[in-house]
């Protein structure tokens, strides 16, 4: 049973978070174009609003204003609800994420959580794999070669990726699994993660685990068709990719469920390899509140790094070739991520 | 059969093939960017400082007494590659001239700006300023007639702008000059346009 | 037959033939200014030097001479390279060019200038002269005609024409030595009807026509073929175009018919095409008045009116129009009743002009009379012309007044009258339907002179939208005509 | 060896009151033409001169008898004698004498070239300045057909000669003959090419002669003592004398006749010498148009064979017309006084001397007030050498030889006075160059300004 403070809290969260997740992600577009400024020796948009902050409203206002074209040949169901497939799963993933510290209230323990499920980690893998299915489907409805390519390319780099991602998540579950301790609960990942080692190395499953971390940044990036493996998207043979033929707010619509979906994995990553709302010293904190307060900011500050990773990778790195994409995610990923699975399962297996 | 021998690059390392050391190196580069400086203008307060030999906007010049300079004598329409200029003349009853343009048009959107309408003039007339602000509201509009072109002269009478002699050839041939050294010629003779930044900018005002 | 070695080309020039003419034979081009195969030779400019040697008393003799005034003569080497004919050139052009302004921008001979020429390929580019340059206002000299004083490097050729071609001799040289300056007599202009040929005969731009004045640079001009329809002489001419109008007229070199010169009336006749009487469009009378109409409808009532009675048709031909017009239109004549179409005289006649030099007017002030006459041969008063008359008027006649009061007269008889013409005059005033045609530099086709010499044209512009070639329009009726009797319409049998 | 003169024209012009045909015809004048018109055959006076060895007077020297042989023996159209008493070389001043002293010596002569060449006509050119001698001629010609010795049916023996007198309107170029005859024909007096001679196609389209008219005074004298005696007179190639005209730094500057073996030291002792205190600078052999001898040429004989074409000295006998120059002539002023006659003289018609009498006349005139600039001594003899080339004559560019009659004196001063010319220049202020570009690169558009 939920206690009524945990619901209290679950509902805020969701709308508040919400909010901030869509929010964030015009914001998102602002300081990507920002920093691909910086990156190459400009200023980046500085012009609407002061300093340019106002930018991504004029960019919302400029989205929403414009023409919403259906060209007669689209298939059109498909084509409207693509966008809103895409927008789903990336609104929806979070709501397994612990942001703070858990507290009591009126006695009753609360989880920062706005779900709290027992399955959290299938729940993640299970929502994150959706993600593809507005992919295909707005690239199919255009009924137009360039976005179909983009379509096939999305899909079968998701489903690759899909699954080194899915091993170093094991890896994970493995490290935080303990006799009598749920570890497919993401709460329990977490909690698995506040310790540490030699007194001062936090218990994060980064340094347990370094090569899981990795495969799963790597996969992080091609699960959101981020550059370096924006190939559903590649403008230079695809004309605009699977998004082609949309525009206005469907258009906006792909552009603003890849920022978020960037955000959500970045919270995933933190979740699962950093320590979640975890920081190291928050045990001297006496205060609960301040101790919470404390660890959402831990969280987000984590999770601004990671989504600033995402846009420094990307005006650094070309991007891959397709051939190069697929060896990579079979060849290499796959292989690792399999070998540091089955190696944790044996560390654990030598250590227990 | 010619065998040519070939030398094959050596086989990457680990390292290299691993790409994260090259990923890393990259990562450092564009971090530095980040805090780098910025070279971008902001146009409608900062404006860049052109060299002398900038083509921007023609002019038609005016002689001592205001009046336009040009004898209507097409060299720089039949020099013009973009075929931008139609002129027209008419007689005038000056004591020292008798033919100047009753029409002088260029087509700022076909120009090409290349400068040899400003070489081919035996007059002197036309000289290309370095104003590069080309704003109209139609294509109309883009075609200066002679009141423009001479209102653009009263405008940049004080610029030092591209004259023919600036060019190699008149260069060379104007008496009373010294010698052009010939390197100058050709740094003259082809627009070097730098990048300015800010801080060269400051310290040119 | 001399024959002689020009720069290592074996020639052999027609007797007579000085050495300019003879080298041109082998392609050889010597400078020159005051040479003009019709005038006079004075070799006074200097500028065709060349090495020849000749036997001279048994020996072999090398000397700088003058090409134009050296005959071409057997056994002669001529050599136009070396080195003393260069520096020779060389010289002359830098004497030449101490007064010549170069004010070649504002020159209207810029591009044709044979100063400008020799400079560039026999000068050199720079001047050793550093004094003070001589200064001439231009001046008026009459008919038209500019002489840039400044301009002039006194090569004659303008005097000679006019005292030894044309007779006149309103032109001299005055003053001496480096104060000469051509000028006319004090209150006796130029007044003759060659004086147009004066800036095409001046080497440089001196002599400029205020018709061309400051009108198009020469370079952007496309010269056509054409012929004058100014009289039956039917003179060579290029026809200069620029941006689709007829910028000025040139003689063409036709030995047999002009020479190298063509006269005044013919020169600025290209005028007329865009004239402000210029017909531009078909009219149908509509009571007293003529009222615009389209082709169709004009053409409609032409052929209703030809049908009705063919036989009263009477089809007149001007001599204005083209041997191929005339022909189309004794076709037409044919199809309609089987008789040859009559013709209307050219009333426009004046005495014959000859000058000294070979140069001939026409009195008839058509151009293709004879032919004309030839496939109509009975003039309009030898006519039948009643009430019921139906009268098709081929004039396009370039000048008014080149049908007589007596022809005009006979016109006004008939019941109908449809003419085709180029111009508003007397005889559209009296049509009841008016069709506008094309001026001969709007189309193609062939004029016979008085001496019966066929020499075609080609079109120099684009005609005025509306109007049509007269045998484009023969056509047409004939073909509207023809359909009506297939058809069993009208009163054709 | 002090030469002496030999008068034979001289002599016969200072007879007192030899102008009128009574005094003349007492002196045995028009003797010569009666023995001509009645003993001889046109062909035999030709045939007489020519074996004198007569040569022209006016500079060419070419053999008159020859000269007379060209013209057609059974002429279809009339045939002229042209005279050319057009005598305007600075410095010559003999016929002007001859003319106003006796013309009836002249007119002799000319009445027998008209019998000897089948002319009815003859055409005296006189220069236009001298009214003088034009009114004395036209009084003699009166007087001759008053006494039927001119005019129709001359001395009962059917010939007929008119004798014309054409004043000059003062042209230097006039002089050239065929610039003579465009100018008798009333045209502007611009010189022919040559061919057609005028032996062929002459003044007015007819075959004429052309003689100087001090050429004519020896004719009567050849006819009355005949070829051989003439020919026995001074240098056999050049027979008979000459009349040099001496002027300038001399103490009696004037007319003096001598054989044609006469050299210029001799003529200038005749003369009286160079003026007291000063010393002989140079000698002008034969009017302007002949390049100037310095004190060391002195001993050169006044004969053509002296100056035979490309010889050594580089000049010509031309009119005779000695002018000395002492020590305190100035050779810029010398060479700017000659170059103005010769500016004003050019007749235009071709480009070589029309343009290079200005450029050359305007540097001389810089040089003499002293606003030379560097270089312009040689730009000065290349415009020369440009227009009248004196080593190679071949290579001469002008119509007529006036091209070469003020370029090759003026060459030949600078050549000789070099030092003069060029410490004329070491001290000019040079002169701001009027124009600063060749117009075409002119970059103030102002083309047309003077």
């Amino acid at each position: 049973m939920i206690s009524q403070e945990q619901l209290i809290v679950s509902l805020v969260l969701g709308l508040v978070l919400m909010l901030a997740m869509t929010a964030g992600a015009g914001v998102f577009t602002f300081f990507e174009r920002k920093i691909a400024g910086w990156t190459q020796g400009r200023y980046g948009p500085n012009r609407a609003g002061p300093k340019g902050y106002l930018q991504f409203l004029a960019d919302g206002i400029k989205f929403a204003l414009k023409e919403d074209v259906i060209q007669d040949y689209v298939v059109k169901p498909v084509y409207v609800i693509a966008p809103g497939l895409m927008m789903i799963p990336a609104l929806v993933l979070y709501a397994a994420l612990p942001i703070g510290k858990p507290f009591v209230w009126n006695g009753n323990e609360v989880h920062l959580q706005i779900v709290q499920a027992n399955v959290g980690v299938l729940y993640l893998l299970a929502v994150a794999s959706i993600a593809v299915y507005g992919i295909v489907f707005g690239a199919w409805a255009s009924n137009s070669r360039y976005p179909f390519f983009g379509g096939v390319r999305a899909s079968a780099q998701m489903i690759s990726y899909e699954l080194a991602m899915g091993l170093s998540i094991i890896s994970v579950v493995l490290l935080t699994s303990e006799p009598g301790i749920n570890a497919l609960s993401i709460s329990n990942i977490v909690a698995g993660q506040t310790g540490y080692w030699f007194g001062f190395i936090p218990r994060w499953n980064l340094f347990a685990n370094p090569v899981a971390f990795f495969v799963f940044l790597v996969c992080m990036f091609a699960e959101t068709n981020r550059l370096p493996f924006d190939l559903a998207e590649a403008e230079q043979e695809l004309v605009g990719g699977y998004h082609t033929e949309y525009s206005a707010m469907k258009f906006a619509s792909f552009m603003l469920s890849e920022y978020v979906n960037m955000i959500t994995m970045s919270m995933v990553m933190v979740t699962l390899f950093v320590g979640g709302w975890h920081f190291p010293g928050i045990e001297a904190i006496r205060s609960q509140a301040i101790q919470v307060l404390l660890s959402i900011g831990a969280f987000g500050i984590k999770v601004l790094f990671f989504c600033f990773l995402f846009l420094w990778v990307r005006w650094t790195l070309p991007r891959f070739r397709y051939d190069q994409l697929m060896h990579l995610g079979w060849k290499a990923l796959l292989p690792v991520a399999l070998a540091s699975a089955l190696g944790t399962a044996i560390a654990i297996a030598l250590r227990v | 059969m010619a065998t040519i021998n070939v030398q094959r690059p050596e086989r990457l390392t680990l390292a290299e093939r691993l790409y994260l050391p090259a990923i890393l190196n990259g990562l450092r580069l564009t971090w530095r960017h980040i805090w780098g400086e910025r070279v971008t203008l902001q146009y409608p307060e900062e404006e860049r400082q052109f060299k002398r030999v900038y083509r921007g906007v023609h002019r038609l010049n005016k002689d001592d007494k205001g009046r336009v300079k040009c004898v209507a004598c097409e060299m720089c329409a039949a020099s013009c590659p973009a075929h931008c200029i139609t002129i027209k003349a008419t007689e005038v009853e000056w004591p020292e001239r008798d033919k100047i343009p009753k029409i002088f048009e260029i087509d700022e959107l076909k120009c090409i700006f290349c400068g040899y309408c400003v070489e081919a003039c035996p007059e002197d007339a036309i000289h290309m300023t370095r104003h590069y602000h080309l704003i109209a509201r139609s294509r109309e509009d883009m075609i200066f007639g002679l009141d423009k072109l001479l209102a653009i002269y009263d405008e940049t009478k004080e610029q030092e702008v591209l004259r023919g002699v600036d060019f190699g050839m008149t260069h060379a041939r104007i008496p009373g000059k010294e010698a052009a050294n010939p390197d100058e010629v050709q740094k003259l003779a082809y627009p070097v346009v730098g990048v300015v930044t800010k801080a060269e900018t400051q310290r040119a005002q | 037959m001399p024959t002689m070695v020009i720069d290592g080309r074996e020639v052999t020039a027609p007797p007579g033939a000085n050495l300019i003419e003879a080298a041109k034979l082998a392609g050889i081009e010597i400078p020159h200014f005051c040479y003009h195969p019709a005038l006079k030779v004075v070799a006074s400019c200097r500028m065709c030097f060349v090495e020849v040697t000749q036997e001279v008393r048994g020996k072999p003799t090398t000397r700088l001479t003058t090409a134009c005034n050296t005959p071409a003569a057997d056994g002669m080497v001529v050599r136009t390279d070396t080195q003393p004919v260069k520096k020779a050139q060389n010289d002359i052009l830098e004497f030449l060019l101490i007064n010549h302004p170069v004010d070649c921008p504002v020159c209207d001979e810029a591009g044709e200038c044979k100063l400008q020429d020799y400079a560039f390929a026999y000068g050199t580019s720079s001047s050793r002269f550093a004094e003070h340059r001589r200064f001439r206002h231009a001046k008026k000299l009459g008919s038209g005609i500019r002489l840039y004083t400044n301009r002039c490097i006194l090569c004659d050729r303008c005097v000679r024409f006019l005292r030894d071609f044309v007779g006149t001799g309103e032109l001299s040289v005055t003053d001496m030595g480096n104060g000469n300056e051509i000028s006319v007599f004090p209150g006796r202009p130029i007044d003759n009807v060659l004086a147009g040929n004066l800036p095409e005969i001046c080497p440089v731009g001196a002599l400029i026509a205020e018709d061309f004045l400051f009108k198009a640079r020469v370079w952007n001009l496309r010269p056509v073929d054409s012929v004058c329809p100014g009289c039956s002489r039917g003179c060579a001419t290029f026809l200069d175009v620029k941006d689709n109008e007829v910028q000025r007229t040139r003689a063409r070199e036709n030995q047999a018919i002009n020479g190298y010169f063509i006269c005044d009336d013919g020169r600025y006749l290209y005028h007329v095409i865009r004239h402000e009487t210029r017909l531009e469009h078909p009219a149908v009378r509509e009571g007293d008045q003529l009222r615009e109409s389209n082709w169709d409808h004009a053409l409609d009532v032409v052929v209703s009116r030809l049908a009705e009675s063919p036989e009263r048709v009477v089809i007149l031909l001007s001599p204005f129009l083209t041997e191929e017009e005339a022909r189309a239109g004794a076709h037409l004549s044919r199809v309609l009743h089987g008789s040859v179409p009559g013709h209307v005289p050219n009333a426009l006649r004046e005495a014959p002009v000859s000058f000294p030099g070979g140069f001939a007017i026409d009195g008839d002030k058509a151009p293709n009379s004879a032919f004309v006459q030839n496939m109509a041969p009975v003039p309009l008063q030898d006519l039948v012309v009643t009430k019921d008359t139906v009268i098709l008027f081929f004039n396009s006649s370039l000048r008014i007044g080149s049908v007589s009061p007596r022809d005009a007269e006979i016109l006004r008889r008939a019941g109908f009258v449809a003419v085709i013409d180029v111009l508003w005059n007397d005889i559209t005033a009296l049509a009841d339907v008016v069709l506008p045609g094309r001026m001969w530099a709007e189309k193609s086709g062939t004029f016979s002179n008085s001496a019966g010499m066929a020499q075609s044209f080609g079109a120099a512009v684009l005609p005025p939208p509306l109007t049509r070639d007269e045998s484009d329009v023969i056509m047409d009726l004939t073909q509207r005509i023809t359909t009506r009797i297939s058809t069993g319409g009208g009163a054709i049998p | 060896m002090a030469a002496r003169q030999n008068r034979m024209i001289l002599d016969q012009c200072e007879i007192p009151g030899v102008r009128s045909l009574a005094v003349a015809r007492r002196y045995g004048a028009y003797n010569a033409l009666a023995k001509a018109l009645t003993t001889m055959t046109p062909d035999q006076v030709v045939e007489e001169i020519t074996r004198s060895g007569l040569q022209g007077r006016g500079g060419a020297w070419f053999g008159t008898g020859l000269k007379w042989s060209f013209m057609p023996k059974e002429p279809r159209v009339e045939s002229f004698l042209c005279v050319n008493a057009d005598e305007s070389e600075p410095g010559t001043c003999k016929d002007r004498y001859l003319i106003e002293k006796n013309p009836h010596l002249l007119l002799e002569g000319v009445l027998i070239a008209c019998y000897a060449i089948r002319a009815s006509t003859a055409f005296i050119y006189v220069r236009g300045e001298m009214w003088e001698g034009m009114e004395v001629l036209e009084t003699a010609i009166r007087e001759l057909t008053t006494a039927n010795l001119c005019g129709k049916n001359i001395l009962g023996t059917g010939f007929t000669i008119n004798v014309h007198v054409h004043p000059g309107a003062g042209a230097y170029i006039c002089g050239e003959e065929t610039a003579l005859m465009e100018s008798l024909e009333g045209k502007r007096g611009y010189p022919r090419n040559k061919p057609p001679f005028p032996a062929a196609y002459g003044a007015f389209g007819h075959p004429t002669t052309i003689n100087n008219i001090g050429t004519l005074g020896y004719v009567p004298w050849i006819i009355n003592h005949g070829a051989d005696a003439f020919k026995g007179i001074g240098d056999p190639n050049f027979p008979g004398t000459l009349i040099y005209q001496v002027s300038g730094h001399v103490n009696r500057p004037g007319l003096y006749e001598a054989e044609l073996t006469v050299t210029l030291r001799d003529l200038i002792e005749m003369a009286g010498g160079v003026r007291s205190g000063h010393q002989l600078k140079a000698v002008i052999p034969g009017g302007t148009s002949m390049p100037l001898l310095t004190a060391d040429e002195l001993d050169t004989v006044m004969s053509p064979a002296s100056f035979a074409p490309r010889g050594s000295l580089k000049s010509g006998l031309g009119s005779a017309a000695v002018i000395v120059l002492d020590d305190t002539c100035d050779m810029v002023d010398v060479a700017l006084n000659m170059m103005r006659f010769y500016r004003h003289e050019s007749c235009g018609q071709c480009t070589p001397c029309r343009e290079g009498t200005k450029w050359v006349c305007d540097m001389i005139e810089r040089i003499h007030r002293r606003r030379a600039r560097p270089g312009d001594l040689e730009v000065l003899e290349q415009v020369l050498v440009n227009v009248g080339d004196i080593d190679r004559f071949e290579f001469n560019k002008t119509i007529c030889l006036f091209g070469v009659s003020f370029g090759w004196p003026l060459t030949m001063l600078i050549r000789k006075f070099r030092s003069e010319f060029e410490a004329a220049v070491a001290e000019s202020t040079p002169a701001p160059v009027p124009l600063p570009a060749p117009a075409s690169v002119l970059p103030d558009g102002d083309l047309r300004a003077p």
